[in-house]
């Protein structure tokens, strides 16, 4: 895959001075928070109660688990991947964690022990992509199946046992009157954006992502950056999985479902190419948030659950269209 | 062309690993004996307890003497998708099934499948949910009415009047909308109840907490909670959000049960009951299949009723044992996960069962099938739910379990 | 040419992309039977005229007349059928479609019910390779192709066209030798088409071109006859400047024996043939070969990425196993690899210059393990300014930049690597004189300093003046060894086609 | 990374056979196929009514549907694109069907014909938005996926209705006793493949989606070859979806859900490159055949009812690393 910029042949010539060093990312970012902002003031209309701080922290209580996720799935799609395998890792972490809490030791040894594993299933989806050159999406979800019925066969459907303590507190504590979660969502997205966008380990990623040939003539070691990619998403999705039972003390075999699309959908319009080696955390990070902010507004709305769903599209693909490239571009050389 | 006989043989050989592969699998059913009974127990999917408790209490019994000797049970378990299980059904019919007890994951995508069955002389009971195909049998307690009696029980709580959610099932579902029309004709007749967010929560504790979460920071001076399965999450959201609990209704998990017997949650305001649908119907319609195919009971295909579970606070007893003794309908905390559906026991039709059937599907040591009770209970016309092109019952929303306390 | 009738006429066109202008004003008239040159640097707005000339692109001011009549072309397929066709210098070929499909796009030939059929476009398609004497299968799909197998047949397409202006971008960029095309042209003239003809090869303009047209930062200098203008006030006219540096013959290190730091030993493997060679320290050694003589094959084999059949491998006396680019930079001094297609197996379009120059070893300039566009920039700043590529680039996102920047970035990452050995294919293809001057004196100055280079190159000039051996590769074999006097084009051209006496003994 | 692969098709030396044979195995629709006799082998094996006519009929039923599907995902993803909004298209055109059955043989037209129209006019959305907008089609597609299955949810809040009988009996049928009618419709998709194949507007469609620059600098026009693959594709989901209601003769609002990810293992399993350019049709109707055949394999099999999901998984791996595994040595055999 050479850049995934539409249509290079319409391309701006050589040498063209791109007006100031803003980058487009920052813009589709700053774009995407502005238009969650906006929603969550105009909720308002829909009912009084929302718009309100109380609201923000229950959208970012429900944003965290999607944050965490979309983070890994945003990794893998840099590399120019996809990890279908997510749902079912969520439940992998959820499941693992609720039968073995207690069995094993104290919870200093489960949670490591637990995303070990997770890691590790990430890392034969590397394996599958690199050596046996299978198409991710095929490898993720084939290994996506499995996890999800070993699951099944190890639990015999019903998973037992009650989350551990850690993420209990972590879901419903909080710390001098900010509520535990929004801490951890922000030093999670922190440390997330760094490795991502500063560090070596992220300039890898992205110039495998760009161009696997060019990245493997130039001297990058190719397979470590998409292994450990994967095996990254698969440690988030059982660490959300984690994050779950600890809101919902309690694990069910369905829990990672709902949370593949939403994954994919934070980190493209998040301004992430699908193709790999474009986009940046943040935006997917405002991504997550907008599709939760649309989410509690749309459910706010007094009306069939028909039109809602047809609405709640609507406005997906208006904030496609308002975060359009050549949108922003224009935005930012106007500047 | 040396490369044509190499890729040949890799043909080949790869064909023969994949034979390989799945004759290890195979190596289990090529043994059975012939007079057995072949039932096929289809679930749609599996993963949350009401499913794998449903099908844990029909492999219980069929372990339990004398029904093991009878019984060659094979557990299909096919996904959400219809075209599976109309897939699955098929290969079952082709298999020579007896007879098919099942969870139907469509109450009217797999009737083409079904009727084929019937022809071929296989007997289909659907438990709890239910398909529109006459020849078909449906065990089921959706016609019991359990929408418009936790709806008025609700409406009683609230004296008639207050805002309220409705925490709904999966969309697009024939039981979500059976429970929710005659929840909805219930609270129509009050124009003080006012029903302020209405979501889907797809029968689940997680979705149920998080999706109330969604409608609390809305509507955060709700009155009132009316749900489906998945109850015990709306409690913590509430939690979540502060002390103050509201009254509401809900399904049977073991953790609900014991939020409304607890004095403290009392104290913060909940009230309610606790009924709706009971894992048990699997168990009370293998045994009827049974019953039927043992000659011991002449029954046309028809649409039973199986009597609506109905526990209010103060009904709520705990459970010294593994079983429902003395009146006993819940388990102590700990003892089960708080997503159990404690509805897993009926002294009545299932004696012969105790926790460990339900939780892993073994039988109880030293108990015997027990004959069912002669008659049975005819379910009301419901058209899609139960038949097609059928007139309901005039009194199809009659009240059964509680009376109206407050006037309209 | 006195008196021949313009074919194409443009006048005072202008074209900019938002704030950025890149055509400003220009003029420039073509005359039926010529071959005109269109000279400029990289980002001079080569490349927009012909966008504008083929349909691509439509210019905000400005007209065009043809024969005429006024020439708005609003796609590729209407500029054709007004007989502009164009040989596009990024190869405009479908990889996944054969020879003979590409050569028909958009429109195939129909069969019955006006049907594609695959026959006729087949038949059709032999014929013009014929034609055009493009020994090539139709069937073949044009992925399989080498880069100079594709550069032919994208100008068969564009002649088969039978065009009344041809656009030829850069056309021997991967060409060896010349006369295929210069034939063909001759020819489209003789029949009375007009061709622009862009180059940065002055030699090969001067044969072929009658006028010149110099366009610099976007507007047309002047339009001059080669017989009258000198080099020297071309360059001149193209970069602003007097041609500071000429070509000089590098002081070639005499029969001073210096420690072998890369020997190859009977290298053998796809499209080679037990190849051996032995590079020394402070050594520029040439390779010179007509397309698909195996060059790339030894290229890429010394770095790892094409396995071989048998064959060893030194470093520095000592026996090595490369089985990746990554390891090549960390075995000995280390082997650094300049890729031949910059666009494909080079940048990253996205990616800061910088970013681009440092990232094979973008983990050794870490601070705690972060990197940031700062402390990228700061680490590539000296190997950018080994290859005089100005450091205000560094923060740009290298697609942005024009070929020449690009390539000296990409001589700079080489560089940057500290590898001590140079693996460098065809490093100014399709650079302008300026870069190409820079270029000449990092490697230079990179072999005086005790690194070691293997340098192929399709422009034999380039050679002679760069190179202290030079092994001419034919068929997959070292055909023949040329060294000090030896090294001059006479020699190259006849080794280089298979004539020569001595026979290689590397 | 399929280059050199494709490169051999072209340049394959040997008879005619030979360059036939090889260019079965270089290609994905070849492999799978030999995947899916390996399969129904083992299902005929271990259950004999497979090859009964009942049997063949039934597999013909369930298959149909997805089959149609995947056919029109596989025209998106060729020219480079993803397309989600098959689910919606799906559970739209079902619901439809349910909810205005129309009799007999000119109901039948009607209904397809309104299918068709569902689809197309979802395809047109897709293609105005991606195509001509230029937005990710991944993003674009799952607005209107979800659009659509919310439309589907208002036309119809539970499942029910009846499909016309005349069409649910009649398209389940076989004729002359042996051919099932819904495998006749399958060739029918086939077969128009294969006139389209020989057009310029298919053409395109691959250029596209092997080098979208260079296409354009040919003279294709991209938007065009995209929003066809984008409306050739709806026309396909509205036809599957019409098929769908022929198989259960009755509307479900959430008919199209599971749909989603089968008919990319289908596309994906029929050696479509997910990364544009190659692949064929065909090979996506046989990989969701063989999805299909895989679950019954897997219950004539017995294989456990719990790990069903672990041989699905491992035959699915299986078959893709059996798959390139047969075209290298195929392409091998092609260089020596």
């Amino acid at each position: 895959m050479t850049s995934a910029r539409p249509s290079a042949a319409l391309q701006p010539p050589a040498d063209t001075r791109r007006a100031g060093r803003i980058r487009p990312e920052t813009v589709s970012t700053a774009a995407i928070f502005a238009l969650t902002i906006i929603l969550i003031f105009a909720s308002r209309f829909v009912s009084p109660a929302l718009g309100s701080w109380d609201q923000v922290d229950t959208i970012i209580t429900l944003a965290s688990f999607l944050i965490v996720v979309a983070f890994g799935q945003g990794l893998v799609i840099l590399v120019g991947g996809l990890d279908l395998s997510i749902a079912s890792m969520i439940t992998l972490g959820g499941v693992l964690s609720t039968t073995w809490n207690g069995s094993i030791g104290s919870e200093w040894v489960l949670i490591p022990a637990v995303l070990i594993i997770c890691a590790c299933i990430g890392a034969l989806n590397g394996v599958g992509v690199i050596w046996l050159n299978i198409p991710p999406f095929i490898m993720t979800m084939a290994s996506g199946i499995i996890v999800a019925s070993a699951a099944l066969g190890y639990t015999s459907g019903t998973p037992r046992g009650a989350a551990p303590d850690v993420f209990l507190a972590l879901m419903k504590g909080s710390v001098g009157g900010v509520s535990a979660v929004l801490i951890f969502v922000l030093v999670f997205v922190l440390l997330a954006w760094t490795l991502q966008s500063a560090t070596a380990f992220g300039r890898r990623l992205y110039a495998v992502g760009a161009n696997r040939e060019a990245a493997w003539i130039a001297g990058v070691a190719t397979w470590r950056p998409i292994m450990a990619a994967y095996a990254l998403s698969a440690a988030c999705a059982g660490f959300a999985g984690m994050m779950l039972v600890g809101y919902a003390n309690g694990a069910t075999l369905r829990m990672g479902d709902s949370y593949l699309l939403p994954s994919v959908a934070s980190v493209v319009i998040g301004g992430s190419s699908i193709l790999g080696g474009r986009g940046s955390f943040a935006g997917t990070v405002g991504g997550a948030m907008l599709l939760t902010t649309l989410g509690t507004v749309i459910s706010a709305l007094g009306m069939q659950e028909g039109w809602r769903t047809v609405i709640e599209g609507a406005i997906i693909v208006g904030a496609l269209l308002l975060l359009r490239e050549d949108l922003l571009a224009r935005l930012r050389s106007a500047r | 062309m040396t490369t044509f006989r190499k890729l040949l043989t890799t043909t080949c050989v790869a064909a023969g690993a994949l034979a390989a592969a799945f004759s290890m699998a195979t190596g289990s059913a090529s043994a059975d004996e012939p007079k057995k009974f072949k039932i096929f127990l289809s679930l749609s999917y599996s993963g949350n307890a009401w499913q794998s408790e449903a099908a844990n209490i029909v492999k219980a019994l069929a372990k339990t003497p004398p029904y093991d000797k009878l019984v060659d049970l094979k557990e299909v378990i096919s996904g959400t998708d219809p075209q599976a299980q109309i897939g699955a059904y098929e290969s079952m019919i082709d298999a020579k099934a007896d007879g098919i007890v099942s969870f139907p994951i469509s109450s009217t995508a797999l009737n083409r499948t079904v009727k084929r069955g019937c022809e071929k002389g296989v007997l289909f009971f659907m438990y709890d949910a239910t398909v529109t195909e006459p020849c078909a049998y449906n065990v089921s307690y959706i016609t019991a009415g359990f929408g418009e009696n936790t709806a008025q029980a609700l409406v009683n709580a609230l004296n008639g009047k207050g805002k309220i959610f409705l925490s709904r099932g999966v969309p697009g579902n024939s039981v979500d909308k059976r429970h929710t029309d005659g929840a909805k004709y219930i609270f129509k007749k009050y124009p003080g109840i006012q029903i302020v967010a209405e979501y889907y929560s797809y029968w689940d504790d997680r979705t149920t907490q998080q999706e109330t979460a969604k409608a609390l920071a809305a509507h955060p001076d709700v009155d009132g909670i009316w749900a489906q399965a998945g109850e015990y999450g709306a409690i913590q959201a509430l939690r979540d959000k502060g002390t103050r609990l509201v009254p509401m209704t809900g399904e049977n998990s073991n953790g609900f049960r014991l939020a409304l017997a607890n004095p403290e949650f009392q104290k913060d305001g909940l009230k309610g009951v606790s009924s709706g649908s009971p894992p048990a119907t699997s168990g009370y319609a293998f045994k009827l299949m049974m019953e039927i195919l043992t000659k011991k009971r002449e029954l046309k295909p028809m649409n039973i009723q199986y009597p609506l579970p109905w526990v209010p606070a103060d009904k709520v007893k705990l459970c010294k044992g593994d079983t429902f003794e003395d009146g006993c309908n819940t388990f102590p905390e700990g003892k089960v996960p708080s997503s159990f559906v404690t509805e897993v026991f009926n002294p009545v039709f299932l004696p012969e069962l105790s926790l460990k059937s339900a939780l892993d599907g073994t039988p109880t040591p030293g108990k015997t099938i027990q004959p069912l009770p002669a008659e049975v209970v005819k379910a009301p016309n419901e058209p899609g739910i139960n038949c097609q092109k059928c007139e309901p019952p005039a009194d199809l929303y009659k009240l059964t379990k509680v009376q109206p306390t407050v006037k309209p | 040419m006195p008196g021949a009738a313009s074919v194409l006429d443009v006048d005072s066109v202008s074209k900019s992309y938002g704030a950025t202008v890149a055509l400003q004003d220009m003029s420039i008239e073509l005359l039926a039977g010529e071959v005109h040159a269109l000279l400029g640097e990289n980002g001079a707005g080569k490349s927009t005229l012909v966008k504008i000339l083929s349909g691509v692109v439509k210019p905000n001011v400005g007209t065009m007349r043809m024969g005429g009549q006024p020439y708005e072309p609003h796609s590729i397929v209407e500029a054709r059928r007004r007989g502009v066709a164009t040989a596009f210098q990024e190869l405009s070929l479908v990889p996944n479609l054969t020879v003979a499909q590409n050569l028909f796009l958009p429109r195939q030939a129909k069969g019955t019910l006006g049907l594609v059929s695959g026959a006729a476009t087949q038949k059709q398609a032999a014929a013009i390779l014929s034609r055009f004497r493009l020994p090539l299968s139709p069937s073949a799909v044009v992925a399989g192709l080498t880069l100079a197998e594709r550069q032919r047949l994208e100008i068969t397409r564009a002649l088969a066209c039978n065009p009344r202006v041809l656009i030829l971008d850069e056309p021997t960029a991967a060409l060896a030798e010349t006369e295929w095309l210069f034939g063909l042209v001759r020819q489209a003239t003789a029949a009375g088409a007009a061709v622009l003809y862009i180059s940065h090869r002055l030699a090969e303009v001067r044969e072929l071109c009658q006028r010149a047209t110099v366009l610099r930062n976007g507007r047309s200098i002047a339009t001059v006859s080669l017989h009258d203008a000198t080099d020297h006030n071309i360059f001149e006219m193209m970069v602003g400047r007097s041609q500071a540096e000429e070509m000089q013959g590098r002081a070639r290190a005499g029969g001073a024996i210096r420690p072998a730091v890369l020997e190859a030993e009977g290298l053998a493997g796809e499209s080679l043939k037990n190849v051996s060679l032995k590079l020394s320290e402070g050594e520029i050694l040439g390779v010179a070969g007509l397309e698909g003589q195996g060059q790339r094959a030894l290229f890429r084999a010394l770095v790892g990425l094409a396995p071989l059949a048998s064959g060893s491998v030194k470093i520095d006396g000592g026996r090595v196993r490369l089985s990746g680019p990554d390891v090549a930079l960390k075995t000995g001094r280390g082997i650094a690899f300049l890729p031949e297609e910059r666009k494909t197996e080079g940048i990253f379009p996205a990616l800061a210059t910088a970013t681009n120059i440092v990232l094979p070893v973008v983990g050794r300039i870490g601070r705690a393990g972060l990197v940031s566009e700062r402390l990228e920039r700061d680490a590539a700043a000296g190997s950018s300014s080994d290859v005089d590529l100005n450091p205000r680039y560094l923060d740009f996102r290298i697609g942005d930049l024009s070929g020449g920047n690009q390539q000296k970035a990409l001589l700079a990452r080489a560089m940057h690597t500290g590898a001590r050995i140079l693996l460098l294919y065809d490093p100014t293809r399709g650079v302008d004189v300026g870069t190409k001057q820079s270029i000449y004196s990092a490697i230079r100055s990179f072999a005086d300093s005790g690194g070691a280079v293997l340098l192929y190159s399709s422009e034999l000039p380039e050679l002679v003046h760069l190179v202290d051996r030079c092994l001419v590769v034919y068929g997959g074999r070292i055909f023949a060894q040329l060294s000090g006097g030896d090294i001059n084009e006479r020699t190259l051209v006849a080794a280089l086609t298979g004539h020569s006496s001595q026979e290689s003994a590397a | 990374m399929s280059a050199n692969l494709d490169a051999m098709r072209g340049s394959a030396p040997g008879s005619n056979v030979a360059v036939a044979i090889r260019r079965v195995l270089t290609d994905g629709a070849g492999v799978v196929a030999i995947l899916y006799v390996i399969l129904f082998a083992l299902y005929a094996l271990w259950d004999r009514s497979a090859l009964s006519v009942s049997g063949v009929t039934d597999l013909s039923n369930n298959a149909a549907p997805l089959a149609i599907a995947a056919a029109g995902e596989s025209l998106v993803v060729i020219s480079k694109g993803f397309d989600l909004s098959v689910s919606g298209v799906v559970s739209l055109s079902n619901v439809l069907m349910a909810t205005y059955p129309i009799e007999g043989p000119h109901g039948a037209l009607i209904s397809l014909l309104i299918c068709l129209g569902v689809g197309g006019a979802i395809g047109v959305l897709n293609g105005l938005l991606v195509a001509i907008l230029r937005l990710q089609s991944i993003a674009a597609t799952l607005g209107t996926m979800i659009m659509g299955q919310g439309l589907a949810l208002v036309i119809m809040d539970a499942p029910g209705g009846t499909v016309a009988d005349w069409v649910s009996n009649t398209l389940t049928d076989v004729i002359f006793g042996v051919i099932p009618i819904s495998g006749l419709i399958v060739l029918a998709v086939v077969a128009l493949w294969f006139v389209f194949r020989r057009t310029d507007a298919c053409i395109g469609i691959f250029a596209v989606g092997a080098d979208e620059t260079a296409a354009s600098l040919s003279g294709i026009s991209v938007v065009r070859a995209r929003f066809t693959a984008f409306v050739g594709a709806g026309l396909l989901y509205g036809l599957a979806g019409f098929m769908l209601s022929v198989q259960t003769a009755t509307g479900n609002p959430t008919a199209g859900t599971p749909f989603l990810m089968l008919t990319f293992a289908a596309v994906a399993l029929g050696g479509v490159s997910l990364t544009g350019g190659r692949g064929s049709l065909v090979g996506a109707v046989i990989g969701a055949a063989t999805l299909m055949l895989l679950q019954k394999v897997l219950f004539s099999g017995g294989v456990s009812s719990f790990y069903t999901g672990i041989f699905q998984g491992f035959v699915l791996v299986l078959a893709i690393v059996f798959g390139s595994f047969i075209s290298r040595l195929a392409s091998t055999g092609a260089r020596a």
